[in-house]
């Protein structure tokens, strides 16, 4: 039992984990309807800034500090110079052009860093254990991740919900022509939007970065999980993105803690090892295509 | 040092060497290898070590190896095993190379390998080494100066044996080398152990696996996790506060010069098995450290040992004959002597041309501000693969 | 009279608070012109919507020639006789016009799963597409992108395409919108010569247009039909004048 | 009939290729221009979806594989002498082309039409991302495959068997496989101009109106995604003989990229698109590797220039300049 509810939690961790990408990207997806396959790039660009600074000085908070904002600037930049004008274009062109875009980024960083995966820490007065319950000792590090996810939703909820931006944000979605009218250049109000969606991804790189490996290549695996995340949240909705990350978290984490298991009451041992360990791989996926018979525009669809 | 397809000088240059083709290849020509291996994408830092160990060999020799002029034609396979076999095509074909050498992964490996050795070409693998070809798939043309891939998890099966643990947790990724690890490992350490679990390949996050671990409660735990897996592992076994309580043992892969720097102290004082370090006592090896540090800047790697060793192997092969590649039976044999001082010290092929060689258990160190290992101990000598009967040759 | 060939009685269709449609009658009878007219976000193009199935109703019936069809969806009603237009216009913009009425013709086919002969020499729908055409008078523009036809002559192929079908039912949204009097003459014109041949349910702001065509006409403001009847008692209807029309004529 | 004869002249050219480099060391090309063909094969098979159903599949890649692990399992067990099945009845494995190749084609014909009734029920956005990831759930399935080599791949014993035709000869193969894409194009130039095609480029162009004329589109769309997926096996059964291997990295994500990347380089919904893509694509990716080991970071911005200022593909790029310079000319 104990068990069960701290295998429960890891889910909600990775979850969290997994919201800090999604928050970003599904932004993006809904206000700009732009899809932004590099946003695993600014993930491992974060993560990479972070480690290299934390390395330098060997302070991770100076890490984050750097990270955030200059992985924000990456992203302007990119979106400056690229992105901008992708907005009227297609999905297929926008695909296109962000996968050109993760090859740069992915080669970029390795020339600059090399091949090598970096090393990164967390800061030391997270580095111990916390006993949540007793007999359960959780790593401080997860800890923090979870409170701070929470946050970055709260914080999200409430700039969509209650600031003047976040009303421009929503308007901007909807009705470009009214959001000009009222005097703002939208097309600085999308460059902001996708500096904080950068940001939101240098977070979530960063804060991968001493559980995870910081190597090139890194934001790529945990894009397409991204997205399975927002099929089944719905774009846009950073409540369903919510939503969807830690139903992702929780069905990946208790697959593969007890689907092996579980198989070995009806198989051999040395098959349900082989056979459960596959299925669990096949969760998500299996979750995803059950949620799309039930609602073929995710759980929270934004858009009508 | 590349060469691309549309080289029109070069096409040029073919055709009119086609007209001499006719002409005997004399001594005097440069031998050709052909290095297929990783140096882009994922896992690229063990293809470029590889590749960085060889030249160091030939730049030793002046561009030779044993006496003789060497052309090496290096190409990027971008870890794709379609790719790796149309370069390996095209080597063959258009380049003559001879000998080929420089496969990191098992799968391009079984890719490649079976064909160019049916063609006559000689293959040196520098790295990868799967049981097919070590058994079933062997062939009198193919050696393997690195190990078979089980060498270092049997090791450590031993070694954890022999230090006493009696309950074994286990894991690995669910994928052919991660299956052959564990049995590698139960083959010396006994099937008795108390966990045994596959991981998602690519997988980061081992929280599920890490509380499920704890929860059983094991006196050691065994894992091979290669490349971003392990290095995830480890921060992560490490902030669970387990590092202490239950230690890990595992092959060099995870900690490995390539590696421990992104590990950081986690690593610190974990006991793992290779069959190479940079403290092994003998001359060659001393001189191998040196130079490569002076040429590259960074310590050598495992892998770039082994790729230091293939060329020198080779080199050995060719002083043998004189340079002349058309003696593929007497060049052959002096592989198979294996008559070079390798970086490991004592080095010779079994049956199946795989390594007969020590497997040595060591010890993550700090030197200054650099983690790197120190040896410990020996686990095997003269280790010999399980797969040499299955091979036919 | 004889069973009306468009029955829709109390239909509902709301976005989230705001009732488009709230409860909305309506019979058509067999070629009839029946027009729905009333002031801007009174839910006329919502009720051609959700009569056309593109939008699903919250609650009421919709009958077409007895069969109710409510739940149907926009492919099936299409077969069953319902054709429309759009207020903006919406053909296929790459195909020539010929072609666009030709897979209009198509679509009244069983299926169109032909993976062999090609399309442009079957010659039965061709045939049928040239005369489509040629009722709106666009013969001349057979072979021109749907995309380089002037705004009015693609709502004259959007009446061709609906027109090639046979439909019993033509749902026109807004025909003469954009149009310059020249055109809209012609539209009206074009509809005129229809008349009788096939029922037609008209959302229109031209009022000329719709006294000059319409059987009937229902008027239409936030939502609830307040006026029924044949255009002349529509004219005097105080109510309508009030609501409506009135502002016009002041 | 005049544009028939840069097609014609490229058919003589590839019919006359293996003669032209028999007597040199150039016997290579074969080989990369057989490559050139399958990924050809496989752009076409997207194209169909992609260019002509306005579908952004980004899991072709899953179809192609499954086409390739077809022919890999198939061959191993008939080589190991091992039946695939012993229930309900004994079935065997087989070497056979005529047997393999449209088993191929079944099984992922199937496979798409699972994928493809699930993701056609969405669209836009979320079919690209549904489709991605349906192609990594079954990329995952392939790894850990155990009994078929799952991440290392299985290794073909031979190639294909083909009646008289002795595939294991490069030359052989290549005409056969010239031989299928030229079959293939012409029954795709067939099907493009008849009902179906011609109904399902109207969905493309307007998919609202098309169901407004009373056409059922989920339905075409879903047989035309069926058709591509069968093809792309088609092609996966073809690489894997190719290669004499299979393996996971058939399926894996950055491929069906490139497939986007073949069909787009050649200019979406263009019949022969796919071939100048897939030359191109392969041969860039040859030169720029050639060049440095950092190739990507030319690669992708290449991409980035293409969608930004080549939109019609590399056909376009051409033939745009050309009646540029003809107007020029003429002023």
């Amino acid at each position: 039992m104990l068990l069960l509810i701290e295998q429960v939690l890891n889910g909600l961790q990775l979850g969290v984990t997994l919201f800090l990408l999604a928050a970003g990207l599904t932004l993006v997806l809904g206000i700009m309807n732009l899809v932004n396959l590099a946003h695993g790039s600014l993930y491992m660009v974060g993560a990479f800034i972070c480690a290299s600074v934390a390395g330098a000085t060997g302070s991770f908070l100076l890490g984050l500090v750097v990270a955030l904002p200059a992985t924000a600037l990456v992203g302007m930049a990119v979106e400056l110079v690229v992105l901008r004008r992708l907005y009227a274009r297609d999905h297929l062109d926008q695909v296109l052009a962000t996968f050109g875009l993760i090859l740069f980024f992915n080669e970029l960083v390795r020339i600059l860093w090399g091949p090598r995966a970096l090393f990164l820490d967390g800061p030391s007065w997270l580095s111990g254990t916390v006993e949540i319950l007793p007999g359960i000792p959780y790593p401080a590090f997860r800890l923090a991740i979870i409170v701070l996810g929470l946050a970055v939703a709260l914080f999200l909820a409430w700039l969509t919900t209650r600031t003047r931006l976040g009303m421009l944000i929503r308007a901007g979605a909807s009705n470009r022509e009214m959001v000009s009218a009222l005097g703002v250049d939208v097309r600085w109000l999308y460059t902001l939007v996708f500096g904080i969606g950068a940001m939101l991804a240098a977070l979530a790189g960063v804060m991968a970065g001493p559980i995870y490996a910081v190597e090139v290549g890194m934001g790529e695996s945990i894009l397409i999980l991204t997205f399975v995340v927002i099929v089944i949240g719905g774009i846009g909705s950073i409540r369903g993105a919510f939503v969807g990350s830690l139903l992702v978290g929780v069905v990946d984490t208790l697959g593969r803690a007890f689907l092996p298991g579980l198989l070995k009451l009806f198989l051999m041992p040395a098959t349900a090892d082989g056979v459960g360990a596959s299925l669990a791989s096949m969760a998500i996926y299996i979750l995803m295509a059950a949620v799309l018979i039930w609602r073929p525009r995710g759980l929270f669809p934004a858009h009508a | 040092m590349t060469k691309g397809l549309l080289g029109t000088r070069r096409l040029l240059g073919l055709a009119a060497a086609a007209a001499l083709l006719a002409a005997p290849a004399s001594a005097a020509e440069p031998v050709k290898i052909g290095m297929i291996t990783t140096l882009s994408g994922g896992g690229s830092a063990l293809g470029i070590d590889v590749r960085d160990g060889f030249q160091l060999a030939l730049d030793e020799e002046g561009g030779m190896l044993g006496g003789h002029k060497v052309e090496l034609v290096v190409e990027d396979d971008g870890r794709k095993p379609d790719k790796a076999k149309e370069i390996a095509d095209r080597m063959v074909a258009r380049d003559k190379v001879q000998i080929m050498t420089g496969i990191i992964w098992s799968n391009l490996a079984i890719a490649v390998v079976p064909k160019v050795t049916k063609d006559g070409v000689f293959y040196v693998s520098p790295n990868a080494g799967p049981s097919l070809l070590a058994g079933k798939g062997c062939h009198r043309n193919y050696f393997n100066v690195a190990w078979q891939n089980d060498n270092l998890h049997e090791a450590m099966g031993k070694h954890v044996k022999d230090q006493g643990f009696e309950k074994l947790y286990i894991l690995a990724p669910n994928y052919p080398a991660g299956k052959d690890a564990l049995s590698g490992f139960k083959r010396f350490y006994g099937d008795d152990v108390i966990g045994e679990v596959y991981t998602k390949l690519g997988q980061k996050d081992y929280a599920a696996e890490i509380a499920a671990l704890r929860d059983a409660k094991p006196d050691a735990v065994f894992f091979f996790l290669p490349g971003g897996m392990g290095i995830s592992f480890l921060k992560q076994y490490s902030q669970a506060g387990l590092m202490n309580d239950v230690p890990v043992f595992g092959p060099a892969f995870s900690f490995d010069q390539t590696i421990l720097g992104a590990v950081g102290d986690a690593a610190l004082g974990v006991v793992n098995s290779s069959q190479w370090n940079k403290d092994i006592d003998n001359a060659a090896n001393k001189a191998f450290v040196e130079s490569f540090q002076k040429a590259y800047g960074r310590l050598p790697s495992l892998y770039a040992s082994q790729g230091y060793d293939a060329a020198r192997l080779i080199a050995s092969a060719l002083k043998a004959v004189g340079g002349d590649l058309s003696k593929a039976d007497a060049f052959r044999a002096a592989l198979k002597a294996a008559e070079f001082d390798s970086v490991r010290g004592s080095f010779k092929f079994g049956a199946n041309h795989h390594p007969v060689q020590d497997i040595y258990v060591r010890e993550v160190v700090k030197e200054g501000d650099l983690l790197t290992n120190k040896i410990i101990g020996k686990a095997f000598t003269d280790h010999a693969d399980a797969y040499a009967g299955d091979c036919k040759m | 009279m004889a069973e009306p060939l468009l029955q829709v009685e109390g239909l509902v269709k709301a976005y989230g608070a705001v009732r488009a449609c709230d409860g909305v009658a309506l019979q058509i009878a067999a070629g009839q012109i029946h027009a729905v007219i009333g002031p801007n976000g009174a839910g006329k193009t919502t009720l051609i919507g959700v009569i056309a199935g593109e939008l699903p109703a919250e609650a009421g019936i919709i009958r077409l020639a007895g069969r109710a069809i409510t739940r149907s969806p926009v492919q099936a009603r299409a077969k069953q006789g319902l054709a429309r237009t759009y207020q903006i216009t919406s053909v296929l913009p790459r195909f020539s016009a010929l072609d666009n009425v030709v897979l209009a013709a198509l679509a009244q086919q069983r299926h169109a799963f032909g993976f062999w002969r090609p399309l442009r020499r079957e010659a039965a729908l061709a045939e049928r597409a040239a005369a489509a055409l040629a009722r709106v008078g666009l013969e001349a523009e057979r072979d021109r992108p749907a995309a380089t036809l002037a705004h009015g002559q693609q709502r004259q192929l959007e009446i061709a395409m609906a027109l090639v079908a046979e439909p019993k039912l033509l749902l026109l949204d807004e025909p003469t919108a954009g149009m310059g009097p020249e055109d809209s003459a012609r539209i009206v014109a074009l509809l005129k010569a229809l008349k009788g041949g096939l029922a037609i349910l008209l959302v229109e702001h031209d009022m000329d247009a719709v006294f000059a065509l319409a059987d009937r006409i229902t008027v239409m403001v936030n939502g609830r039909p307040i006026a029924s009847g044949p255009p002349a008692a529509i004219r005097a209807d105080a109510e309508v004048r009030r609501a409506y029309l009135g502002e016009d004529a002041a | 009939m005049r544009d028939l004869w840069p097609l014609a002249l490229v058919l003589l050219a590839a019919l006359a290729l293996p003669f032209v480099v028999a007597g040199m060391d150039l016997a290579y090309v074969v080989g990369i221009a057989t490559r050139i063909m399958i990924y050809a094969l496989a752009g076409i098979s997207l194209n169909l979806i992609l260019g002509y159903g306005g579908m952004v599949s980004f899991g072709h890649a899953a179809f192609f594989g499954t086409g390739a692990y077809v022919v890999g399992i198939l061959s191993t067990h008939a080589t190991y002498g091992e039946p695939l099945t012993t229930w309900p009845f004994e079935v065997g494995g087989t070497e056979q082309a005529l047997i393999a190749w449209p088993l191929a084609m079944l099984a992922a014909g199937l496979l798409a039409l699972v994928i493809g009734a699930l993701s056609l029920r969405t669209a836009g956005l979320y079919f690209i991302m549904i489709t991605l990831a349906f192609a990594q759930m079954i990329f995952f399935f392939f790894v850990s495959l155990q009994a078929y080599g799952g991440e290392d791949g299985l290794s073909l014993f031979a190639r294909s068997q083909a009646g008289p035709l002795d595939l294991g000869d490069d030359r052989q193969f290549y005409y056969l496989v010239l031989a299928l894409l030229a079959l293939v194009l012409f029954l795709k130039s067939r099907l493009i101009e008849a009902r179906f095609g011609r109904v399902l480029q109207g969905i493309r162009d307007n998919e609202r109106r098309m169901r407004a004329l009373g056409y059922p589109t989920y339905r075409y769309k879903l047989v035309a995604f069926v058709i591509s997926g069968a093809l792309a096996g088609l092609a996966g059964a073809l690489i894997a003989n190719q290669t004499e291997f299979v393996s996971p990295a058939f399926l894996d994500w950055p491929r069906s990229g490139d497939f986007i990347v073949i069909v787009v380089l050649g200019g979406m919904g263009r019949l022969y698109g796919p071939l100048a893509g897939a030359a191109l694509f392969l041969l860039l990716e040859e030169v720029l590797a050639a060049w440095t080991e950092h190739w990507m970071i030319i690669l992708g911005p290449i991409l980035v220039l293409l969608v930004l200022y080549a939109r019609g593909g590399v056909w376009d790029l051409i033939a745009g300049r050309l009646s540029r310079r003809k107007a020029g000319a003429d002023g």
